[in-house]
């Protein structure tokens, strides 16, 4: 009866939570997309944070009534359903003297936001409403609230107590005027509004009204708004109307999904918090497929010398499907008897500019036009005529990947091509800094450390650490020290950050950097970061050697990979950056065979002129292509490669970076299955004696020497967990001897599936031990399945039983410390076992024998002589000795710098 | 009885209320000492530093509240950097209570920063199922995740538009105080090459040095003090800097109990062997 | 101080109480907060494995999109499900075989990859005087083998190889020691926690920070 | 008894086999294959998950029906549930709703407070039972009093003699004590740890393993 009541109120409380449908979605225009093939279209509409809605849906359609769905767009929600908690009122009161006052019959309303005077506060006070609080994020869009109003605007709420006093404030657009004697900043050809600042006689600016104000955002004050503001989302008024003054407009690109020139229907649905919806009235719009614009900018340099002409033209369609380049003669306007002289795929042109290289053209240019037609998917064409050639000269043409490969990447699932060329090369840059600045930085700016009395102190060129107990000592301009970075500081020495980059394709298996400064011993940069520190540089001229290495540390031959520069280090820390050459490589792919066009090729990728690889991620079905690459120079020269090709990519069938995995895998599965199956034949194997088991014995024994109880803790994992059955079998013979010697064994379960095979396995074992009567069925039971409970009742077992012995034997948590620290106190003698890493330090602590890790299933394996057990046990055993064989091998290659055997180690996926 | 004797008998709750004195107190007296930054922490900011707007840096809470003191923390920090450094940021978690502490608090977090959700950031919520889900994302993001936690399709968020799979993710941090962190090394690190990095509870940063050490993780932020160097690193001091005071003088009080209890220990022994 | 007018930080303020009160002993109101935190995240798990598991990954393709196929998945989880009925419990071997046999197949490779080769390519370092790091490496070196050999139960524990064990139990020791003080850390974290709850959010105390 | 005791073996034979030699075949049948275990595997899980909803609701289904100790506790479990779902329904999933506040305010204090109680019994077992009994757990001792003063705040302030040898500051022992000898020892451990997974997944697919059979059917 009671459970109904507050079923009943429980559903009364949500559903009053409920509330209507959201408001529709305001302003939804739709417009056709710009520059298109006329197949796509963009839906803006408003949303007003606060006005409970989550999510619009965007229905699309060619009639008003057959609209779906076709895609939803959620929003934040900034309203939380907590009540509106009136604010402690003396703060705000008057302070505001705004007034609201909405126009217009119905929502939306246009919101204005009136500053009251004396002279209109009588009127306003008829018309509008006083505005109790503003608020810069809304808490709450609640119940508490009588009425939800929406209404534009665009207000800020300004914190002038923020304004610093000495600060001089730039406002865009305003001025300085006096007025009555008093300065004051005036919006240049506006009201003057006197939230703004007045100016001492000392040259201060300084607010007449400090606390919070209220300003509609405008172009004039927008940087003082933003600077010293926030925006008000929302207002309270004077009865507890909340209005929400905020706007934010959305939009939803429905891209290459429409028809040209067939009418299509868009209407927005607004989906409220509680899952209602309302929609707005249908929106149509009928796509135009854009003709081609002529090009904005097209342009030729003309190399003078060889008489090469290099056309340069962007544009910003986006469905040209190639240009065509004509020669013609002067004079025809018509552009249509020109001859073709090349085409140049619409790709070409589309986010970078095209840039095209013709031969020898130049020297027929002074009877000749050129002009280019830009054809749309539709067919659709525009002419744009060359009008401008710079005459220039190229000393040379950007340089070609050298040798460059195309081939089907190696294990990959048969998708991707790889581009590779040479040659390996280094890029060297560096800096020099202080250790101590480098220190500072990670250091919080707003401590203040008494005990540490350390300052940096700078007398002109020099530094010195100088150590003040009385902080009137510190001489001016001395820095505080933070922490200290080692090594140490010997005074002037800096230290040197060296920044490399390697480039090398990955067949040359690229490596490390080999480093070395002056005459020193060059230092590998192992972590291959592209920096390395050498510390302590004193300040000169230093001579810097970089190499480069491939994996397996030899030295690339080539003068690339070999770099020498000078370094100054000087105390101003200096900084050179590492200079990347500045030439652009383009790659372009066609799986059109007959091509030999590279314009026509379709355009892959724009990369940075220094890198050595390009891998191509083929999105298309086609299974062969043909490559060519370019290289640009962006003062206008390009060059390219040979068409290179046909190349296939077939999927690979076995992996060849794995092969170290594959024979380890083997050899693993090879032990075990030698192991296991000798050890399922009744071989003898060896296992060593484990001392632990010598504790568990002398354990039993003292407690029975004292007469008391043993306890046994299985831990708190399941059946299935190994180190539960590790428990057991060490239970079966702590049980047998126990029921030897008759003594009492507890075994509280935590698991009530562990505590019936628990109690199966101490049957057994005192039947084993010719003492069936020991077994006493209710010193073996269930506890409970709550962590601390189970750890509280079992410390009550301990000290009501007066336990001599405890053994955790299993899994363990958390609750390991209480358990053993009861038993620690009481003085009883505890003995441990367990796989679990983060526990073992609490039972070494705790408790006088601990078995460790593996050593807890070593000693279940030794004595319960489960032959899979030892097996396994033994197999791991095996690997493990090979593992020790090889770290020493490796270990000792990698100090005689043999490579090669460690890398056999190095997986590459 | 001795003395030594009746020390260490003294009632537990006395012990209890040491300690809670011990932690309170500090709150009220800062020292304001400063929190000095590990290599393992400063690394994954280096890392979350370098990326531009372009870069996608996928957060997973893997955590549930029982370490929300140690974990939250992290969580925040680094998603504060990573949105100050304009980096998107995917938000993920493979435990069911992950899901809504790592909601409340990226919703809060981007509004201090102004981000969008589906631009600036994408909250794919989460799925059940552990390692599965992380193989799953190494094929493609949308078979667990066929639309975020609002139930969006990932197909209609403009920020998911290119990233497929691990190769279109630059970092992957998984906050946790399981090991589940390990199914990040073994399904996403392994075989796609992922940078991963690690925000796990202290009780297992210590197991977790050798992967460094490896560098299969590019690092690890472990326990509040991880949190708190990260915060001292992007300069929002928050949460975690608060409780490094009381963390200090806790860690002294409980070497004192552990220092007082030895001698004590060693002072009975003593007498029990003369006796 | 600025007390929170939130409701629900004052109810979260009383549960922490309660569980807390478990420190002076079991009592009523730590049950109930027990009792009570299962019951709401268990209702919290079935809601998100509706909305995130189900929905998405289930009824959204079942339904919505023709993705029939789904069935079978849908049936061997359900097969999964029958263990709770006892004459039907062998249906869930079927499910349970395919997925452990799966999972140990991916996991097998991985976990040598990861977990074994790495590492040992990660312990075979250069070794030496030269520098500092080289030190450190015979260091490393000397402990990976050593307590390696200390968990190698195929040969006693005599002569150089025991003493060789013996370094590896100090390793350990020192290993488990690190545990040691991190946890200690952790668990002081997690009580910090929640005083700075109380202080900061509730009692609305600014601390520093 | 082939379909209820060899046929599940057979499939766990089969499915290791299949699954552990796709990870050396890169080929997008393989592939493949890997992406439908994920999909599938995961739709399993996700009605394999009712199992645990069932067990629990049983539970304390059970405890109330036959009036267990404290069943009345019971109660509050299981009429929690049904308020969650309903609050789910009624206000959604999304912060700002009943549903997340009972996570907010109710779940997320409970289950963080639950562990903090361990702050408390550290603190008791460091004065009545952390002893170093013997020397290797002195060793361990100090080790972990190293690292508790290295990885705070404290650490550097009380180094009063780092300025004179410089490196030996106690954040810097703790580095160095977490990064070498505990890193060897954890490395180790590790090993041994990645064996052993190894052969437990080893052991499933050749059937030597086969708890998850359950009966002894």
């Amino acid at each position: 009866m009671k459970a109904r009541a507050i079923l009943g109120a429980l559903a009364l409380f949500f559903l009053s939570c409920g509330g209507g449908p959201p408001r529709a979605p305001f302003e939804v225009i739709v417009e056709d997309y710009p520059n298109d093939a006329g197949r796509s279209a963009i839906v803006k509409w408003e949303h007003f944070a606060g006005n409970g809605v989550k999510a619009y849906k965007i229905m699309r359609g060619t009639t008003p009534d057959n609209m779906r769905e076709i895609s939803q767009i959620s929003v934040e929600i900034p309203a939380t359903r907590d009540k509106y908690v009136p604010p402690d009122t003396t703060d705000f009161v008057g302070k505001f003297g705004y007034y609201l006052v909405l126009e217009g019959e119905k929502e939306p309303f246009t919101a204005h936001l009136v500053r009251v005077t004396p002279e209109t506060e009588d009127s306003l006070r008829k018309i509008g409403k006083r505005i109790e609080k503003i608020e810069t994020e809304i808490k709450g869009y609640n119940e508490g609230v009588k009425k939800t109003i929406i209404a534009y605007g665009n207000f800020y709420k300004l914190y002038l107590d923020n304004v610093k006093e000495t600060e001089l404030i730039p406002v865009e657009g305003y001025s300085l005027t006096e007025e009555a004697g008093v300065p004051r900043i005036v919006p240049n050809g506006r009201t003057p509004i006197t939230f703004v600042a007045v100016k001492k006689p000392a040259e201060e600016i300084r607010f007449i009204h400090s606390g919070e104000r209220m300003a509609e955002l405008t172009p004039d004050i927008e940087g003082f708004c933003k600077k010293y503001g926030e925006q008000v989302r929302g207002v309270i008024l004077e009865d507890s109307v909340r209005v929400l003054v905020n706007k934010v407009e959305l939009e939803y690109s429905d891209e290459d999904s429409l028809c040209p020139d067939s009418t299509y229907y868009y209407k927005i649905v607004s989906v409220g918090i509680n899952r209602k919806e309302s929609e707005s009235e249908p929106v149509s719009i009928k796509p135009i497929d854009d003709a081609p614009t002529p090009l904005p900018s097209l342009y030729a340099l003309l190399d003078t010398v060889t008489n090469d002409l290099f056309l340069n033209w962007k544009t910003q369609d986006e469905d040209i499907q190639k240009y065509v380049i004509y020669i013609s003669t002067a004079g025809d306007l018509e552009h249509r008897k020109g001859r073709k002289l090349l085409e140049v795929a619409g790709s070409w042109a589309y986010g970078y500019p095209a840039v095209v290289r013709l031969e020898g053209l130049g020297a027929s240019l002074e009877d000749s036009i050129i002009y280019v037609a830009s054809l749309d998917t539709s067919g659709q064409v525009a002419y744009t005529e060359l009008s401008t050639i710079v005459p220039t000269h190229f000393d040379s043409m950007p340089p070609l990947p050298e040798g460059l490969v195309v081939d089907d990447l190696e294990n990959d699932n048969g998708k991707k091509l790889v581009l590779r060329w040479e040659p390996p090369t280094v890029y060297l840059g560096y800096r020099v800094r202080d250790p101590i600045s480098e220190a500072k930085k990670l250091v919080p700016k707003s401590v203040d450390i008494s005990s540490l009395d350390y300052y940096l102190v700078t007398e002109g060129e020099s530094r010195k650490i100088v150590e003040f107990e009385n902080p009137n000592d510190v001489p001016e301009g001395a820095k505080k020290i933070y922490w200290l970075q080692t090594p140490t500081l010997r005074e002037g020495d800096k230290e040197l950050v060296v920044l490399y980059d390697l480039y090398a394709n990955s067949a040359r298996k690229p490596g490390y950097a080999m480093l070395r400064l002056d005459d020193g011993e060059p230092v590998v940069d192992e972590d291959g970061d592209g920096s390395y520190i050498f510390s302590g540089v004193p300040i000169g001229k230093h001579k810097l050697t970089v190499d480069f290495l491939d994996e397996n540390r030899r030295v690339f031959e080539n003068p690339e990979a070999h770099v020498e520069m000078e370094v100054n280090v000087t105390a101003d820390n200096p900084e050179v950056p590492i200079e990347y050459p500045s030439v652009y490589l383009e790659v372009a792919r066609t799986s059109d065979l007959e091509e030999t066009n590279i314009m026509m090729f379709d355009r892959v990728r724009f990369l940075p002129g220094m890198l050595r690889e390009y891998t191509d991620p083929v999105d298309t079905t086609k299974e062969e292509f043909k490559y060519a690459v370019l290289a640009w120079d962006p003062s206008g020269g390009i060059s390219a490669t040979p068409i290179i090709g046909p190349v296939r990519r077939v999927p690979n069938v076995y992996h060849t970076g794995k092969t170290t995995v594959l024979i380890a895998t083997i050899i693993f599965v090879l032990a075990a299955l030698t192991m296991i199956s000798s050890a399922k034949k009744g071989k003898h194997l060896y296992i060593r004696p484990i001392a632990g088991i010598n504790h568990v014995d002398e354990a039993i024994g003292r407690a029975t020497e004292m007469g008391r109880p043993i306890l046994y803790v299985l831990g708190l994992s399941t059946i299935s967990d190994i180190a539960t059955l590790a428990g057991l079998t060490i239970l079966s013979r702590v049980a047998k001897k126990a029921a030897e010697y008759q003594t009492r064994l507890i075994v509280p379960c935590y698991n009530p599936i562990v505590m019936t095979i628990a109690k199966e396995t101490v049957r057994s074992a005192c039947a084993d031990a010719g003492r069936p009567d020991m077994f006493k069925e209710r010193d073996i039971f269930f506890v409970t399945q709550s962590q601390f409970a189970y750890a509280a009742a079992v410390n009550g077992i301990m000290l009501r039983e007066k336990t001599a012995t405890n053994f955790y034997m299993g899994m363990f948590f958390a609750e390991s410390l209480l358990l053993t620290e009861t038993g620690s106190a009481a003085g009883s003698i505890q003995i441990a076992g367990t796989d679990a890493i983060t526990q073992l330090p609490f039972f070494i602590t705790t408790c006088d024998y601990t078995l460790i890790g593996e050593e807890f299933y070593a000693a279940s394996a030794y004595l319960s002589q489960n032959r899979i057990q030892i097996g396994t046990l033994k197999a791991q055993d095996v690997l493990k000795a090979i593992m020790m064989v090889l770290i020493i091998i490796g270990g000792i290659c990698a100090t005689a710098g043999i490579w090669r055997f460690v890398n056999i180690f190095h997986i590459q996926v | 009885m001795d003395f030594w004797k009746r020390l260490l008998n003294i009632d537990r709750r006395i012990i209890y209320l040491v300690i809670a004195i011990t932690v309170i107190v500090p709150f009220f007296l800062p020292t304001g000492w400063p929190i000095n930054v590990t290599y393992e922490v400063k690394n994954i900011y280096d890392y979350i530093e370098n990326l531009g707007p372009e870069g996608v840096v996928l957060l997973s809470a893997d955590y549930d509240a029982s370490t929300l003191a140690e974990l939250q923390p992290m969580f925040d920090a680094c998603l504060r950097h990573c949105f100050a450094r304009d980096v998107k940021v995917i938000v993920m978690s493979l435990f069911p209570q992950g899901v809504g502490l790592a909601e409340i608090s990226l919703k809060r977090i981007a509004k201090e920063y102004n981000k969008v959700n589906g631009v600036d950031y994408c909250f794919l919520g989460y799925k059940p199922g552990g390692s599965i889900i992380i193989m799953g994302m190494g094929s493609n993001i949308r078979i667990p995740f066929p639309s975020d936690y609002y139930g969006t399709p990932l197909k209609d968020i403009p920020m998911m538009k290119d990233i497929n799979n691990f190769s279109d993710i630059d970092l992957v941090i998984s906050f946790s105080g399981t090991g589940i962190v390990a199914s990040w090394l073994y399904y996403a690190h392994e075989p796609y090459n992922q940078d991963i990095a690690w925000g796990v509870t202290a009780v297992m940063a210590s197991d977790y040095y050798p992967f460094l050490q490896s560098h299969q993780i590019v690092g690890l932020i472990g326990g509040m003090k991880g949190a708190a160097e990260y915060e001292t690193l992007i300069s929002k001091p928050s949460l975690a800097t608060s409780g490094m005071d009381a963390q200090s003088w806790a860690h002294i009080m409980i070497i004192v109990f552990i220092i007082i209890g030895n001698i004590g220990y060693l002072a009975m022994r003593k007498k029990e062997r003369r006796m | 101080m600025h007390l929170s007018p939130s409701i629900g930080v004052w109810v979260a303020v009383f549960l922490t109480l309660c569980v807390l009160s478990f420190l002076y002993k079991d009592n009523p109101f730590y049950k109930f907060a027990e009792h009570l935190v299962v019951g709401v995240s268990v209702g919290y798990g079935m809601v998100l494995w509706y909305t995130q598991g189900i929905l998405p990954k289930f009824i959204t393709p079942f339904f919505k999109e023709g993705k029939y196929i789904y069935i079978v998945p849908a049936i061997l989880g359900i097969m999964i499900t029958m263990q709770l009925v006892r004459k039907y419990a062998w249906l869930a071997r079927f499910p349970m075989a395919f997925l452990l046999g799966a999972s140990s197949g991916i996991g097998l490779p991985r976990t040598m990859q990861a977990g074994v080769i790495k590492q040992l390519e990660a312990t075979m370092v250069p070794m030496g005087f030269s520098r500092l790091q080289y030190i450190w490496n015979i260091v490393i070196f000397v402990g990976v083998l050593s307590v390696l050999i200390y968990f190698f139960f195929s040969k006693e524990h005599k002569g150089v190889f025991g003493g060789i064990a013996n370094i590896g139990i100090w390793y350990l020791m020192i290993g488990f020691g690190a545990t040691f003080g991190y946890t200690v850390m952790a668990r002081l974290s997690l009580f910090i926690g929640r005083v700075l709850f109380i202080i900061q959010t509730a009692l609305g105390i600014q601390v520093a920070g | 008894m082939f379909l209820k005791r060899q046929l599940p073996l057979l499939i766990t034979l089969v499915c290791g086999i299949i699954w552990g030699v796709q990870y050396f075949i890169p080929h997008p049948a393989s592939e493949a294959v890997y992406s439908f275990y994920t999909d599938w595997g995961l739709v399993i899980g996700l009605f394999a998950s009712i199992l645990g909803f069932v067990s629990i609701i049983r539970l304390h289904y059970m405890k109330v029906r036959h009036h267990a100790k404290n069943w009345q506790f019971s109660v509050v479990t299981l009429s929690a549930m049904p308020v969650m779902i309903v609050a789910a329904i009624l206000t959604g999933t999304e912060s700002g709703g009943a549903f997340m506040w009972l996570y907010n305010y109710v779940e997320v204090p409970i289950e963080a407070t639950m562990f903090s109680l361990l702050a408390f019994y550290i603190a008791s077992a460091a004065y009545r039972a952390f002893r170093a009994r013997s020397a290797q757990a002195a060793a361990l001792l100090v080790a972990a009093a190293i690292v508790m003063l290295g990885r705070v705040p404290v650490g550097a302030q009380i180094s009063f003699w780092s300025h004179l040898f410089p490196g030996t500051s106690i954040p810097q022992i703790a580095s160095w004590i977490l990064n070498v000898p505990n890193m060897a020892a954890k490395r180790a451990i590790n090993l041994g740890v990645g064996l052993g997974m190894m052969m437990v997944s080893l052991k499933i697919i050749l059937g030597i393993e086969r708890t998850y059979l359950g009966g002894q059917e």
